[in-house]
């Protein structure tokens, strides 16, 4: 092809090359592709079975039937339209034509009758490869079709008031134990018979009477025996009456009496 | 607690929350509040069962009747999204434009869909050309597709499956879900 | 185009941005939508007007009473929000995993538990460290030990009890539930 041939037609067919599909090109029979146009030609095609493909189709040859010379000598064509470009020709294209110029050398030699054997005609492999092609390139437009996200749905995002509660860690009660049992460890003066169970009940007795002789008005006393729940038996009884000593002790509460016998009042301080 | 306030809750908690919500995410939070220090107030007096959040749900669902918003179910959990006939009104206040993915970046996806699990190779089989690295790393890092093993052939290549994020950002709920594919036969493709 | 339409798309445009939308943006949208190609069905017949912006936005807002969301204006401009008295929840499902509380916070809770009613100078005497008030600031705000008195020595020091709450979050009825150190290990710790 000579220079004029070369830029003549780039004008006139540029605009093919940005359309895809059926209006990209009217195929000459020759197969001429302006050099400009080729890249964004072959860049529309997926590869060698897509650009078959479309050969196929353009030229509305029935599959069954290829006429496998015709099309490998396209494709051959196109192949050297490409090499001329110095494109950086990928491998599969290449090996597609070695595999139509390999049916087209096994449709050529005689047939030979192996006994009873039918041999498979070499275009029916093609054809299946086509087929499964055809029908991944659909499945992608199928894919494509599907609402997408942030293209066809959006989801909400709406502001969130800043956040003012706050999120405590979790405790477990055995993490409670070891640290105890790390701090007794360590410290010496934390004798054993200061944690067994009397004790435990006679220090909640004693944070619970506190309590109570604080929420009662601190100036007022109150009496003594209102300190016990007889519904706590025995052990409860003694338990709160220790627990009194014990406060009576710390120096937390003043316990008062009038008289010998008379009514016991206690206040905290 | 009354019903609306546990849809509100339901309600705030799917506006907030960037990805679907399973049911069992939804349970969680109800549980760790039942459980805890926060139901001081004794919000909440019993326990929140999973068929009573369904049922909530679909409460939820039918408040937003002639908004534009809707409550879906896709593969990872339920999602409240604009409904899809304000999607242009909401394009038109983007200020990137929605990306187009690539032929190529399409049909490999479209395989791993179709045909996993399946090896690089097999889908260059198909393809009939080599599959670009960076078309598999954006799918990976995109978390649509992820290898769940690798083929007990010579080299052990990896083999890729989707993930519930491909199917969620499709509005999938399962993989069936996809459109089906067709039987080809070439001739009908060319004398269309 | 019905108001209830037109309502809706403003409600999508609010809740898929994720920044306070102005007024002029909004009008932006309208605008571009009524002069051009997307308006093929005629949907806007007649250019919207900020004043009526601000009606469709005030009729928004009602459609939000009862929900956990609200329709508020910023300096910016408007936004939907979740309504405060729901952000808990919310935090619920977003915070990570609380960190954990330190040993510090540990045994002094643990001695607090163990021994009160305790002053905050008898704690480090046995811890042989001072207590971070931090940590006597968290206990009190979680509402796991209160003041229940103050000693009668010079300082009038405060005593710290353990509270009903305490006991809840522990699941015991009471203190004396709370796991005993049986004497052998205690021995075995102390001669150690």
């Amino acid at each position: 092809m000579n220079q004029e041939q070369l830029i003549e037609p780039v004008q006139e067919e540029l605009p093919l090359a940005v359309i895809n599909g059926e209006k990209l090109i009217k195929l000459p029979d020759d197969l001429y592709i302006p050099p400009e146009a080729l890249e964004v030609f072959l860049e529309t095609f997926e590869g060698p079975l897509d650009l078959l493909l479309y050969l196929i189709k353009k030229q509305n040859i029935d599959i069954v039937d290829i006429p496998i010379a015709k099309i490998s000598h396209q494709y051959v064509q196109y192949i050297e339209a490409m090499h001329q470009m110095k494109f950086e020709l990928a491998a599969e294209y290449l090996v597609m034509a070695a595999m139509l110029a390999e049916i087209k050398s096994r449709m050529l030699l005689p047939k030979v009758q192996i006994a009873e054997e039918e041999v498979e005609d070499p275009r029916a492999e093609l054809i299946r490869r086509l087929q499964e092609y055809e029908q991944i390139k659909q499945g992608a437009e199928e894919l494509d079709k599907l609402p997408r996200m942030e293209r066809d749905i959006f989801q909400v995002e709406p502001e969130i008031c800043p956040i003012t509660q706050i999120h405590y860690p979790d405790v477990q009660l055995s993490e409670l134990v070891q640290a105890l049992q790390g701090l007794i460890k360590r410290a010496d003066n934390f004798t054993r018979h200061e944690v067994k169970k009397e004790t435990l009940s006679i220090r909640e007795k004693m944070s619970n009477i506190l309590e109570h002789l604080k929420n009662n008005d601190a100036t007022q006393y109150t009496e003594f025996t209102s300190l016990f729940n007889l519904e706590e038996g025995r052990r409860g009884i003694v338990i709160t009456f220790m627990a009194i000593l014990e406060l009576s002790k710390q120096f937390l509460i003043e316990i008062s009496q009038n008289q010998s016998f008379s009514s016991i009042y206690l206040k905290a301080l | 607690m009354d019903n609306r306030r546990l849809i509100n809750i339901l309600e705030s908690l799917l506006l907030s929350h960037n990805k679907p919500l399973p049911i069992n995410k939804i349970k969680e939070v109800f549980d760790s509040y039942y459980k805890d220090k926060f139901n001081q107030q004794n919000e909440l007096s019993t326990e929140i069962t999973n068929d009573f959040i369904l049922k909530l749900l679909s409460d939820l669902s039918s408040r937003y009747q002639n908004t534009s918003l809707e409550l879906v179910s896709v593969s990872s959990g339920y999602r409240l999204q604009i409904r899809q006939d304000y999607s242009l009104w909401v394009s038109l206040l983007l200020e990137e434009k929605p990306q187009k993915y690539s032929r190529a970046f399409l049909e490999t996806l479209a395989l791993i869909a179709y045909k996993q699990p399946i090896t690089r190779g097999e889908i260059e089989e198909i393809r009939g050309v080599s599959v670009n690295s960076h078309t598999i790393k954006t799918l990976i890092e995109r978390e649509w597709i992820r290898i769940i093993g690798h083929k007990d052939v010579p080299g052990k290549p990896a083999l890729y499956a989707t993930t519930k994020n491909f199917l969620d950002y499709f509005s999938l709920n399962k993989l069936d879900e996809l459109p089906m594919l067709n039987e080809v036969n070439i001739k009908e493709i060319i004398t269309a």
